[in-house]
């Protein structure tokens, strides 16, 4: 039931403090006055927190199993972060204060900078961006004003491996670029030749995720990067997978010039059903004077202020600072684990991904026979061709065990690909029963397709409707 | 050992047995890069880390909130303490994208039921399901009016808050796209000859605030007739929504603005959220995700993610926008809110906003202020101070007031101005407190 | 699965700041170090998060849905009290701190005491006692002692009404009385007659509800208590049931010596599973000097501070000085509600329960005629008859329907009795809904008794055994 | 309208129609009593309320952790943030006792492990769901042995919490129980020589605290030897026994105590949580609610209640106690932090209490104090200070210090007595700071 059919003429549940001062109102034309009934539900408090307790019933959360998503990288949320970006001195605060009033909020921002900057190997960075997304818009509108600050205005070519996530090429787009989609080699890497073949004097940027979406680490990295650099272009790293090598490698030593993180995957901020987010952009330092303003410095007496004296910046992305409560949890998070712990975090990442392949093998061809990296791709085909059952089918089916479902039909490059990414925060024990789960799919989908097909059978929902939902959109109650 | 990595050594050992290999090092035999150590200090307890957090938690200062008179922007408003307790659910918290929609119902129901509230808070006919925020939100509707009708020059109110306009033009550089600022009249409201003068066969759209950046409330009838075939954006505030009639009884396009004020702290700027509503026949053309109702295999009521083709995970390089992560969980505290307010309480935060305001701006007029602007505003209004505002703004915020905002700070041309704001936090008492501060501070 | 289940050894959930002082040990005789290995569990933190959010997604609780459980007012906790209760200022104070420097704590407990006097009409309260039948217990010490005080030393009978709560003649006999039971009248009233024929020089003590555990209210209270205090006994009121009379009338005016109450009912406070609840004393001017130590009194100067000095007190009944952070919510639920709020709340507490018996009288008989007060009692007798269903199987079956069962098999004196109280924070939707289902269970009861008597089917667990959990106990995991 | 109560004026009206009554009056119309106004403000708002109940924390001095040097039955630990994320979950918040077993089984299999955990800590056989604290659960135990052999002299040793000697004493005042108090001797510990002169076909119970209240580790082996054929109870602190060797080992019959340093705060001393562990031959002489494990309908494993004919619900004046509601949320805050922290935790922080009491002793008799006993103790001690102590101990806590305990507080004999507490959360740093100022105070 929607919370509109529970609502009851005239409950309430709120109350105000007394007014003090009177509304006369007399001021305000009545032209302007809302004759529109605003139909808001009416509820008492009860009525609201059993409305969302119940919704709150009918989701699927890192809190309550495993989520092997593919590029999602959905670790463990630590509470300590939750409890920290909720303390007053930080929600309480109003982003025109005197910056002398929030200098505790500063350096926490400018730590935070100095200490991506570290793990990345870029020079400066902004914590501006809201989102992966919008990170690498921020990142592509760098590459944009740095060839035209040099006035090579030809340069209107991005070009992404055709193994790219959807928002490289989206960024690429409305950053202004073509999109050059470059065929990946069988392998699911690069191709250099290929890579060869696209160079020119009208390209401005390779957009390149590394390791890939694959989970394979670009080996021919170092020869990419000089490739790229030779060509005039700049090399732009999409930091969704930076779960595989924090104190292993940087991609600033691996020659990228622009970085963009996703502090929601790899620094732990929970991913709250699909954002606030935060999408960190790094650059090296002849880049850092394209950044959006403004930015967080640190003065020479030891106090930080926002500089907005970047007459080359590409402006502003958006109001104010950035998600800074978001900020405050992935600072948290990198005191926590420290050097050491990040460094850890990775292996065990890329252990339990090498793990999981292992025993899933056993029931699916893997997409490439490469070590991966934090994660690693299925290839279907053989299955569906085998069974009649869809990799969606399996998906669905997996809801049924009370696990998610890995994300699927991407990469494209690969057929009926699942992707799955453990995280290092689950355990041999997780990984071993989804394994195990996975078998049963397995022999399900031979000996009981159907069951397989219809799935998912013990979830708040049967399987929905989406294309009637696209095809007839309802987009509101009414 | 750390607490987030269950890992013991003998499972280490055991893990890497299964998969053939000797070492960790084995697993990055593939990548060229030298190990480097990150210079880095090692990892704290958690206790360590709360103690230096929470200080610099505390190197911040916390204004009473009755005593905050700042708005632009970020509204300060009372949020029930209920809120906070439902939409800190780990349920919430710590989903996913509802990509798999049977397990992500209580997603995919509260962020239809949001969709719902903001089309009912706008007069707008369909609503996504979240943007970034305000500013971002309006760079995206300014794009989409550019998908629209092919057309490039977009008309700006100069009383457009300037932080939104600066990030619109970022959001436009890979476009063609000229921004034209129309001026204010004397009466703070956008200038309608000045706008009407610069229409010509190239204008995209129009963007109108709503109350304006100066609380102005401009009047939407007349600014629709002016604007005639272009797309008419309008950034709203979505309390005030409560009380005045809303953009789309005037015939809006687009209806964007950022849901702050609905139930989420200040937050030092962020988190915040941008809702993003139009008409159903541009929809194909709205950036975001949107939910929408089907039916499951047996028949009963359930929500998806609709209209996927527009987004970039389908479409790529053509969708119509890169946003994938937006911000649900805000969008979700939004809902939380509106379903406990109500349209009554919204109504009386509303009245009690503008009550306060003008309250404070009758007794700034007793007091020999005058007020820059004529027309009717709702609970922002500008007034007239002496050039070095800035020194006594900050001489009151030692007094514990967040006072009034020099204008200067957005431009050099608003010199000697002073932007206020009150809401139903603040109370006739620290009004008068604050007054009495100016006067002293003045003398 | 059991939390011991899931341990693997080594695995660690927590880590401490580095310690400054090393530990040697050496003084520690090796025949006093633990030999006999400490087996709990070894977890991650996430662990440990997922194992108690899937136990809690076993439970039900007041924020999901409805609570018809007679006797225990189980009504909106709000959320405000919690974030209150949890302030460092409150949580992180040492009962054994410079009472100067707890003034804010004492400051609450004295205004929170002198509310609920001026509530239940009573001179003096302590806030020490833990829970109800605590606080029973405190208060039939204080009976005992009026009596000793006055060398009545013959007086060791308690009487109880056989509608009465277990506690009350549980608490009595831990008290050292004889308990000696009154029958009710067929109204299920306290029977005058009856009670007069009991009355000697032997009874310290009529313990009385009222509204009594049939939800009825004693008409007959004034001649009730006249008659007690004639016979030199005192007068006992049971303040479990209080939810009914806020505003509307007081124990202290009825007559009643000693009142208990429960701030876990009434008061909001949250019940936890079963607890820490919170169930003060009070008492008339004559008996405060009999009240538990310490007591929280205010200086003339305005300071607060503990009273120690009673030396005919009858002691401590737990270490310090009561549930503090129970009093706390206690405290903003009085300030929330106010007086009206009180009166409000009262009031529609009973009408919910006058409103619901009229809706079940469709399909039950109802203990009693006459109007209730906060709660109702339902005869299932006859339609246990008809249906061979036990109202054991009814209150499985509501399971089934997602809303709580009511108290069952009690008060003693009804047959197949469902006590059912509503409270005040449900809404008539809710209470529609709920006569709804128990129409549609009597009609599977007649059309399809297996179903209910099997039920339930819809819950985490299937019915289960307790017969053979107490024949052949299991207490821990092994 | 009252946010918490649902009714509009119309819903009142309908339903008092249905009922058949005219007004919310004739719902009382059998009540005598005039209708009386409550001397009370009137309802307010969550906002001010919030405002007025911070306020009032804000009298309360909160003392940094590392700077707590006092014990006596609370101890400052650090908790880990998860702990109060979980068990501030409304599913264990809201929930009332398991009376429906089928839909409480996150309550139910939660407090089986919980007592199951209270066995290990005690070396116990089985334990109950809990009680109120830890003098409570004492006075139970007192009665529990007199319930075992029926006889009525409890020798009670001297190093008794003095507070858990006052509640036994007040609970046996209906019983004809007495109480001989047994001095402890020069190392601190109970005097043994003099117990065994008190031991007499009388005498039901011998109750030694484990460590003491004076710090002092009992050796409960030679206290079971002496005490014989009596009911052994044993008060003990909980992190002692991941060091110590548990109460079970050396034939306790009873063991309570109190689970405040298990994860929950100081709370002014209330809420703590009391455990209570005994032999299955005593279990139906036990007090409190005991869960077990069974199987359901189709044989999966759950858990109910169990022994509930030991109950007042059930047994009424013939109950092993009048305990219903007890501390279930306290008890799975006690689960939950056990869980966290395992058996190396555990030993983690009493090892490092240990080391740090044990360093402040060491310290304190290096400039001049001395230790008044000289058993082995685990995170507290006695020693001896001026008379008139108080004062200088208000002093301290000037400086943010809670200082060793006057012992004078307690019993006039200790006069010229203190004692000290130490745990993991204090330093190094802390102890030098706090030894400097006494220094200072004295001088």
């Amino acid at each position: 039931m929607t919370i509109f059919e529970k609502s009851v003429k005239g409950r309430k549940g709120f109350k105000l403090p007394e007014g003090s001062v009177s509304f006369e109102g007399k001021d305000l034309p009545d032209h302007l006055i809302r004759t529109r009934k605003l139909a808001l539900p009416e509820l008492s408090e009860l009525d609201v927190v059993r409305h969302y307790t119940e919704l709150a019933s009918k989701n699927y959360s890192v809190d309550k199993g495993f989520y092997p998503l593919g590029s999602c990288t959905m670790k463990y949320n630590p509470k300590l972060n939750e409890f920290l970006a909720s303390l007053e001195g930080f929600t309480e605060i109003h982003p025109y204060q005197p910056v002398e009033t929030v200098q505790g909020a500063l350096q926490l921002m400018y730590e935070l900078k100095e200490a991506l900057c570290e793990i990345t190997g870029m020079d400066e960075i902004s914590l501006q961006p809201a989102a992966g997304a919008h990170g690498e818009l921020t990142g592509m509108l760098i590459v944009r004003a740095y060839h035209l600050s040099r006035n090579d205005t030809k340069r209107n070519v991005a070009l992404v491996p055709d193994s790219a996530h959807g928002t490289n090429p989206a960024s690429a787009a409305m950053a202004g670029f073509e999109v050059v989609e470059l065929k990946s080699t069988k392998d699911g890497l690069l191709d250099v030749e290929e890579l060869k073949k696209h160079l020119n004097d009208r390209v401005a940027v390779l957009m390149l995720t590394n390791p890939n979406t694959l989970g394979l680490f670009e080996k021919d990295i170092l020869e990419i990067a000089k490739l790229v650099h030779e060509a005039g272009a700049l090399l732009y790293y999409d930091g969704a997978n930076l779960n595989a090598i924090m104190g292993r490698f940087r991609p600033g030593d691996m020659g990228f010039d622009v970085v963009h993180l996703n502090l929601h995957k790899t620094f732990s901020t929970p991913h709250g059903m699909g954002g606030p987010g935060s999408g960190p952009v790094g650059v090296k330092q002849f880049l850092a004077r394209f950044l959006p303003v403004p930015l967080v410095r640190k003065s020479k007496d030891g106090s930080y202020y926002l500089d907005y004296d970047l007459p080359e910046s590409i402006g502003r992305m958006r109001s104010f600072y950035g998600n800074f409560s978001v900020l405050v949890k992935a600072y948290a998070y990198i005191l926590t684990m420290g050097e050491d712990g990040l460094k850890r975090a990775s292996e065990m990442a890329v252990l339990n991904a090498n793990y999981l392949r292992k025993l899933l093998s056993k029931y699916f061809k893997v997409a490439s026979e490469r070590t991966c990296m934090h994660e690693f791709v299925v290839d279907g085909s053989e299955f569906v061709k085998k069974t009649g059952v869809r990799i969606l089918d399996v998906a669905k089916r997996l809801l049924d065990y009370g696990v998610h479902a890995p994300t699927v039909y991407f990469p494209l490059i690969v057929h009926e690909a699942m992707m799955i990414e453990p995280t290092e925060t689950e355990s041999k024990q997780t990984l071993d029963q989804f394994a195990e789960i996975m078998g049963k799919i397995v022999d399900e989908a031979i000996k009981n397709p159907d069951l397989v097909k219809s799935a998912p059978h013990n979830t708040p929902v049967k399987r929905l409707d989406d294309v009637t939902a696209t095809k007839n959109p309802i987009y509101r109650y009414q | 050992m750390f607490p987030y990595i269950p890992h013991t050594e003998q499972e280490v050992q055991e893990m890497l047995k299964v998969i053939g290999f000797e070492s960790i090092e084995d697993l990055y035999r593939d990548v060229p890069m030298t190990v480097r150590r990150l210079n880095l200090p090692k990892g704290l307890d958690e206790f360590t880390v709360a103690r230096m957090v929470k200080e610099l938690s505390e190197k911040n200062v916390v204004v009473e909130k009755e005593k905050v008179f700042a708005g632009a922007g970020i509204y300060v408003h009372h949020i029930p303490y209920v809120v906070k307790s439902i939409v800190s659910r780990p349920e919430f918290v710590t989903a996913y994208t509802p990509y798999q929609a049977e397990v992500s119902q209580g997603t995919l129901q509260a962020l239809f039921e949001y969709q719902t509230m903001i089309c009912e808070l706008t007069g707008m006919e369909v609503a996504n399901s979240s943007m970034y925020d305000g500013a971002s939100a309006l760079a995206e509707a300014v794009l989409m009016a550019h998908r629209i009708n092919g057309r490039t020059k977009v008309l700006m109110s100069e009383a457009v808050h300037p932080e939104y306009v600066q990030t619109c033009k970022t959001y436009a550089r890979g476009f063609d796209l000229q921004f034209v600022s129309i001026a204010v009249d004397e009466n703070g409201s956008t200038d309608l000859k000045l706008l009407a003068n610069f229409i010509d066969a190239e204008s995209c759209a129009v963007v109108v605030q709503q109350p304006n950046f100066f609380g102005i409330i401009e009047d939407l009838r007349r600014v629709r007739e002016v604007a005639k075939d272009l797309v008419l954006i309008v950034v709203a505030e979505p309390i005030s929504l409560s009380l005045l009639e809303p953009p789309g009884s005037f015939g809006a396009d687009i209806v964007v603005g950022d849901g702050q004020p609905l139930g989420i702290p200040p937050n030092f700027g962020g988190p915040t959220v941008g809702f993003f509503a139009t008409l159903e026949k541009y929809v194909r053309k709205m950036p975001g995700r949107i939910i929408g109702q089907t039916k499951d295999a047996e028949g009963k009521t359930g929500y998806v993610m609709i209209l996927q083709t527009r987004e970039q995970h389908i479409r790529r390089g053509k969708a119509t926008s890169n946003i994938c992560t937006n911000h649900a969980l805000m969008a979700l505290t939004n809902a939380v809110y509106m379903s406990l307010m109500g349209p009554e309480g919204l109504r009386e935060i509303a009245e009690r906003s503008y009550a306060n305001a003008h309250y404070l701006a009758q007794r700034l007029e007793e007091k020999g202020f005058k007020l820059k602007f004529k027309g009717p505003f709702f609970n922002e209004f500008v007034f007239v101070v002496p050039e070095d505002y800035e020194r006594l703004w900050r001489d009151l915020f030692n007094e514990g007031f967040l006072a009034p905002l020099p204008l200067a700070w957005f431009d050099e041309r608003y010199r000697g101005l002073a932007l206020a704001c009150a809401t139903e936090v603040n109370t006739k008492e620290s009004i008068e407190r604050l007054l009495d501060a100016m006067e002293r501070g003045l003398k």
